[in-house]
C-alpha cells in the first residue's frame, strides 16, 4: 500500500463540524461532528437508519453539505468536493462492479484509473482470493460473497488515503474477513485513515481503534475502547 | 434425470457410439438429394420454357418457391415437435432438438426466399424490395425465427431451454398463415397463390410444373438430409454439454479436498 | 491520469463489456432492422416511402440511440459502478468523453448496417461522387448523438424512471440532428431532385450541434450528474 | 387465493406504483408526444402527413409500449420482486392477466391522448359515426399490445441485456395490430377516403389477435417466466 | 405465527438426496445430500461460494434439480417445484420490495398474496420496527437496514411454513437482531422449519439448534453443536 508515498495531510484528515445533509427533505445528517487523525481505524455504529452511510458518502464527496463545516485531507466539503475524490475509496452497500466484465477486468479497471502496475492488481485480486479460478469468470455469475471479495480488491488497487467502508464484513466468510482486517491494519499503519461502520461490532470492534456512536444523524459518544456489545451495556453514561 | 438419460431418439443412438453423425441411411438420403438438385438445375435452367411475361426469370421461381414451402414445413415441423416437448409426459429432449434444428434449417431457407425473391423483384420490378404486405411478412417470418433462435442460447438446462423454446416455437408458427393469405388480405403486388389456390385448378405449363415439382423433392430431400445431421450433431452437442458437466462436478467436488 | 487516458480506458471497457455479452451485435442490430420494416410497413404507400427513406434511417437511428444510451448507462447503474466511478475522482469530463466515444463508435457501425438496409430495402442508390458527403454526415451526426445521449444518459442514470426520462429528455434535443442528417442523406442520395451540394449546408449545421453538444456536454456533465 | 383476486391485486399494485411515482404521466406521455412530433418533423411534406398519420399514431403507440412494459418490468427486476413472487407461489396466470391489465390501463390512456394530438398536430377529424369504430379498435388493440407485451417484457426480464431483446421479440408480434389497429383508425378518419365499413373486418382481426395473445400468454408466461 | 395451522408435513420436511443444480454450466451444488425436519433451525455455513444461496434457492422451488431427488413437504423439487412455492418464504440477498411503493404498501401487497388481515401485517411491521415514522415512507429513501427489515417484515406476514433465510442478519443492528432472532424461534416452535445461511457464526449459531457444513457445493458435515467454538457449548441439552 502506497498510501503513505502522498504529502503527509493535515491534522485531521477528516473534520467536521456540525454538518447537515439532506437527502430528498430528510436530514439524514442532522449536525455531525467527528474529527478523525491519520492511522486511525475508526468504527462507527448506530441503530439503522443512525446516519452511518450518509456519513461515509458525505465524507466521500458524494453529498454537499447543507450546513457546518466538513473537511477531508483539507478539502472543504462544501466546495471542493471533487478534489477529495480522488483520494478517498468507498465501499459501499453496492458494489460498483460491472456484471458482464470478468473479475480481472474490474479490477484492472479501476486499478488502471489510477495507474496500478498489473504486479499490483494481481497482488490485490490474491489478497482477497480472487486470483485463480475466479479471475476469468464473469462477475454476474458470482456468489454475493465473491462480489464482496471483488469490489474489495478494487478497493485495494485503488491505493486511497482515505477508506471509507460500509458494512465491510457483511457477506464475507471468515477467511476473508481475516485477510481484509490484516488489510486495513497495513494499510492503517502505512498511514492510510479508515473508516469503519458496521453492526458486527464483535468483528469490527477488535478492528477499530477507536469507536463512535451515531444516533439519529449526529455522532453522540466517543467511547475509545468498548466495542463488544454483549458487553457494553454500559454505553449509556 | 440421470446420467446416462440424454433422451436420444432411437435412431441416433448410433451417434452416441460414432464420431460422425452419417448413417447408411443419411448417405443414401445425401445423394438422393444431390441427385434431384443436378435433376432441378436440368429442368429449372434447361428442359422448361421461358415464361410468357417474366421469360428467362422465371426459373428463380424453382427455387424461390420451394424454399419458402419447406421453411414452412420446418417451421411446422418445430411448432409440432415443441407440442410433443410440452404435451407428452417424458419430456424427451430428442423433441427439442428436432424443433431447434428444423427452425434453424427453416430460418435458412426463408434466407434463401428473401434473397433470391429480392433478385427477382430486381429483374422484374426493377427493385430489390417492395413495401408489399407479402415480402413484409416473409421479412417479419425471418426475424420471428430469429428471435426465436436467439432465445434458445439464453442459457439455463437443456430442459429450461426446451421449456422456453418450445413455448416460443408454437406462438411463431401462427405466422405462416398470416404470410400465405397476406396477398389476399392486402390486395399486393406480389404473386397471388398460383399453385395452392384454394379453387383447385393450376394454370401453370405442364413443364414449369413439373420443374417446380422437382424443386420441391430435391428441397425436401435436402431439408431432410440436413435434419438427420443436425438433430444428430445437436445430441451430440449436449452430450459433450453434460460429460462437460460431469468433468465440472468433479473438478468442483475436488474443491473441498484441498 | 489525464482526463483524455481516462476517457480512452472507459471508452475501452465500454466495448469490452460489448465484446463479452454481444447484446448490441445480437440485440440492437436486429431491433434496429425491425423498426425500418415497421417503420416501411406503418407508411405503406410505395411512393412516400421513396420519399422518405432517409428521414426513416433517421428515426431508425434515434429509436436505436435510446436503447444504445440505456444499455451503456444501465452497464454503470446495475450495481453502483456510476458511484465508485465519481468517488475514484475520475474527472467528470473523462467519463463524459469515454462514454460518448463507446456510443460514437457503436452508433456508426449501427448507422452504416442502416444505410446499407435502406439502399436495399427502401430502393435507394448511392453515386461515388456523394461519398465524401454521406461520410461526413454520418460522423457529424454521430458526434452529436453520441454527445446528447451521453449528456442525457447520464442525468437520467441517477433518478428513479430513467427508462422513462431519457427519451424524454433526448428526442426533442437530437431533432436538429434529425433534420439536418435527414437533409443531408436526401442531397447524398438524390431523393426528390436534391442536389450533392444542398447537403454541405446541412452538414455545416451538425458539425455545429456535435461541438456544441460535445463542449457543451463535457463542461455540463460534471454538474448534470454530481448532484 | 383466487388468480382473478391475485391478478386484480397486482394490477392495482402497478397503478399504485403509478400514482406514487408518477413515472408515465410525467415521462412517457411526453415521450409519446414528442414522438409524434419528431415523426412530423422527419417526414414534413404535408401532404404525407395527412395521409399516414393513423399510423404514425399506431408507431408511437409501439414505442411507447416498449417503455412501458420496461417500466413495468424494472419495477419487478430492480430488487428482486419478480423472484419474490414466484416464491410466494403466485400462480403465473395471475401475474400474468395483473401485469397485462395494469400496462393496459396504462396504455389506453396514452393512446386517447395520442389520438387526440394526432387530430390536433396532423389535423385529422373524427365524425361522430365512427366512434363506435374508433373505441372498439383502441380497446382490441390495447388488449393484444398488452398480452404481448407482458409475455415477452416477463421472459426478457430475467435476462442481461433485457433492454434490447424486449423490442426483438415484441415488435414483429405486434407488427399485425399495427397494421390492423393503422387501417381500422384510417376507416374511422376517413383517411384516403376509406369508409367506416372497411375497418370492421381488421377490428375482427383484432379481436382474434387480443384473445389469442391473452389465452396463449396466460398458459405460455408460465413456462417462459417460471424458469 | 400460523404456520403450524396446515395440516402437519411428512417428516422430513426437507430431504436432499445427492442433488446436482447447475447455474450456467457451473455445478453449485454438486450432489448435496441434507435432511430436516419440523421445528429444526439449522444453520447453513461455509466459504464464500459453496454453494448456500444456491442451495436455499433450490429448496424455494427458483432452481431446477439438475440430478439427484430432492423434496420440500413432500413434494418433488424436480416435477412439482410450483407447488412447494406457496408454502415457503424465501430472504434472499436482494429484498424483493416495490421501491416506489411506501412500507406498508409492500407489506400489504405481500401479506394480501396470502389473505393476511390487516392486524397480522400491522403486526409484522410493528415487529420489525418499520411501523411508525418508516410506514409511509417509499422504500427507495430507506437505509439498507431499514430496507432489510421490512423485507423481513414482508416475510413474517406470509406466514410459510418453510423459512429460507440468506444471510438474515446482515445490516440489521442489535435490536433488529434480537427481535428477527425471537421470531424465528417463535416460527420454529410452532412448527415451521427453518433454514439459515450466515456467515455470522456467533450469532447464528446461538439461534440455529443444528449446523451444517457446506463445502464446494456438498453438504460436508452435520455437525450437532459445533457452531460457535467460543461461547455457546451450553447448548447441548
Ligand atoms: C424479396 C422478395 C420476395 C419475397 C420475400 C417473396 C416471398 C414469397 C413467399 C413467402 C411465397 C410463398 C407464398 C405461399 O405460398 O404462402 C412466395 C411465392 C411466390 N413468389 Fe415470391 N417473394 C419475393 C419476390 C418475388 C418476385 C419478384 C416474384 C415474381 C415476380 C415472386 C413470385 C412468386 C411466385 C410466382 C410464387 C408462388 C405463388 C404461389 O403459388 O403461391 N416472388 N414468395
Ligand atoms: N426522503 C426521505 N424521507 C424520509 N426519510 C428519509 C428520506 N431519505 C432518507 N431518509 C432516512 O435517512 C436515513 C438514512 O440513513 P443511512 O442510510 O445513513 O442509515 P445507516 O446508518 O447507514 O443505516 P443502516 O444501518 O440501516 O445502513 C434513514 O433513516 C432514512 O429513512
Ligand atoms: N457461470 C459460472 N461460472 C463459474 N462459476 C459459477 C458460475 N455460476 C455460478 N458459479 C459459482 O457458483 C457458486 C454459487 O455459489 P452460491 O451463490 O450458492 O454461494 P454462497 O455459498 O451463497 O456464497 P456466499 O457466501 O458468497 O453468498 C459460486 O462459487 C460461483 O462462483
Ligand atoms: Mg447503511
Ligand atoms: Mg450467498
Amino acid at each position: 500500500m502506497s498510501a503513505a508515498s502522498t504529502p503527509s495531510p493535515p491534522v485531521p484528515v477528516v473534520a467536521l463540524d456540525d454538518v447537515v445533509a439532506v437527502i430528498g427533505r430528510f436530514p439524514a445528517l442532522a449536525g455531525a461532528s467527528l474529527s478523525v487523525e491519520r492511522s486511525e481505524i475508526v468504527l462507527l455504529r448506530g441503530a439503522n437508519g443512525a446516519g452511518k452511510t450518509t456519513l461515509l458518502r458525505l465524507c466521500a464527496g458524494l453529498l454537499p453539505v447543507e450546513r457546518g463545516v466538513g473537511r477531508v485531507l483539507g478539502f472543504d466539503l462544501a466546495t471542493q468536493r471533487t478534489l477529495v475524490r480522488p483520494h478517498v475509496g468507498l465501499l459501499g452497500h453496492q458494489n460498483g462492479l460491472y456484471l458482464d466484465l470478468t473479475v480481472r477486468d474490474n479490477v484492472s479497471f479501476w486499478g488502471d484509473t489510477v495507474g496500478a502496475t498489473a504486479a499490483e492488481i494481481d497482488a490485490a485480486m490474491g489478497r482477497m482470493g480472487v486470483a485463480d479460478r475466479l479471475a476469468d469468470v464473469p462477475t454476474r455469475t458470482l456468489s454475493a460473497g465473491q462480489r464482496r471479495r471483488t469490489s474489495l480488491a478494487c478497493l485495494i488497487a485503488r491505493r486511497s488515503q482515505v477508506w471509507l467502508l460500509d458494512e465491510p464484513h457483511a457477506g464475507l466468510d471468515a477467511d476473508a474477513r481475516d485477510e481484509l482486517d490484516a488489510t486495513l491494519r497495513q494499510a492503517a499503519a502505512a498511514g492510510a485513515t479508515i473508516l469503519v461502520a458496521s453492526h458486527e461490532l464483535e468483528r469490527a470492534g477488535t478492528l477499530a481503534t477507536r469507536t463512535v456512536d451515531v444516533v439519529a444523524g449526529q455522532v453522540r459518544a466517543t467511547t475509545p475502547d468498548v466495542a463488544n456489545p454483549s458487553t457494553n451495556s454500559e454505553r449509556e453514561p | 434425470m440421470t446420467t446416462t438419460d440424454h433422451d436420444l431418439p432411437a435412431q441416433s443412438s448410433a451417434a452416441t457410439t460414432s464420431s460422425a453423425t452419417g448413417t447408411r441411411a443419411t448417405r443414401i438420403i445425401g445423394i438422393a438429394a444431390i441427385v434431384a438438385l443436378g435433376w432441378l438445375v436440368a429442368f429449372g435452367l434447361g428442359f422448361s420454357p421461358a415464361d410468357r411475361d417474366q421469360e428467362e426469370a422465371v426459373r428463380i421461381l424453382y427455387v424461390h418457391v420451394p424454399t419458402i414451402w419447406l421453411a414452412y414445413l420446418a417451421f411446422v415441423v418445430t411448432a409440432v415437435a415443441s407440442a410433443m416437448y410440452l404435451f407428452t409426459s417424458k419430456k424427451s429432449l430428442g423433441w427439442d432438438r428436432m424443433a431447434g434444428a428444423s427452425a434453424e434449417i427453416g430460418v435458412v431457407f426463408v434466407a434463401v426466399t428473401l434473397a433470391v425473391g429480392a433478385m427477382w423483384g430486381r429483374l422484374t420490378w426493377g427493385v430489390f424490395w417492395q413495401w408489399d404486405a407479402r415480402l413484409t411478412t416473409t421479412a417479419l417470418l425471418f426475424v420471428t425465427y430469429v428471435g426465436y433462435l436467439a432465445v434458445r442460447r439464453l442459457g439455463g438446462s437443456h430442459h429450461q431451454r426446451a421449456r422456453r423454446s418450445s413455448v416460443l416455437g408454437l406462438i411463431a408458427v401462427i405466422e405462416i398463415p398470416l404470410v400465405h393469405w397476406s396477398v389476399r388480405l392486402w390486395r399486393s403486388l406480389h404473386q397471388e397463390a398460383t399453385v395452392l389456390d384454394t379453387d383447385g385448378d393450376i394454370d401453370m405449363d405442364g413443364l414449369m410444373l413439373f420443374s417446380l415439382f422437382v424443386g420441391v423433392v430435391a428441397f425436401t430431400l435436402l431439408y431432410v438430409w440436413l435434419m438427420l445431421h443436425r438433430t444428430r450433431t445437436m445430441a451430440m452437442e449436449d452430450i459433450v454439454e453434460d460429460r462437460g458437466l460431469d468433468a465440472a462436478l468433479a473438478a468442483r467436488r475436488a474443491e473441498g479436498e484441498l | 491520469m489525464s482526463a483524455w487516458r481516462l476517457a480512452r480506458l472507459i471508452a475501452r471497457k465500454d466495448l469490452r463489456v460489448e465484446v463479452r455479452s454481444r447484446v448490441i451485435t445480437n440485440q440492437v442490430l436486429p431491433f434496429a432492422g425491425v423498426t425500418m420494416v415497421i417503420f416501411a410497413f406503418a407508411l405503406d404507400a410505395d411512393s412516400v416511402l421513396q420519399r422518405v427513406a432517409p428521414g426513416l434511417v433517421w428515426l431508425a437511428t434515434m429509436f436505436s440511440l435510446l436503447v444504445l444510451v440505456q444499455r451503456s448507462f444501465a452497464i454503470e447503474t446495475d450495481d453502483g459502478a456510476l458511484d465508485a466511478m465519481r468517488v475514484a475522482g475520475v474527472d467528470s469530463r473523462a467519463i463524459f468523453f469515454g462514454k460518448a466515444l463507446g456510443l460514437a463508435a457503436e452508433l456508426i457501425v449501427l448507422e452504416v448496417v442502416l444505410l446499407f438496409a435502406a439502399v436495399i430495402l427502401y430502393g435507394q442508390t448511392i453515386e461515388v461522387g456523394s461519398i465524401v458527403l454521406l461520410v461526413t454526415t454520418l460522423i457529424a451526426a454521430t458526434c452529436g448523438l453520441a454527445a446528447v445521449g451521453t449528456l442525457y444518459g447520464g442525468l437520467a442514470a441517477g433518478f428513479r424512471g430513467r427508462e422513462t426520462l431519457l427519451p424524454l429528455l433526448t428526442l426533442p434535443a437530437v431533432a436538429p440532428v434529425l433534420i439536418g442528417a435527414t437533409r443531408a442523406v436526401e442531397a447524398a442520395l438524390g431523393t426528390a431532385g436534391a442536389v450533392v451540394s444542398d447537403g454541405w449546408p446541412w452538414v455545416g449545421m451538425l458539425i455545429v450541434f456535435a461541438v456544441a453538444f460535445g463542449v457543451g456536454g463535457s463542461l455540463a456533465f460534471g454538474p448534470l450528474v454530481d448532484e
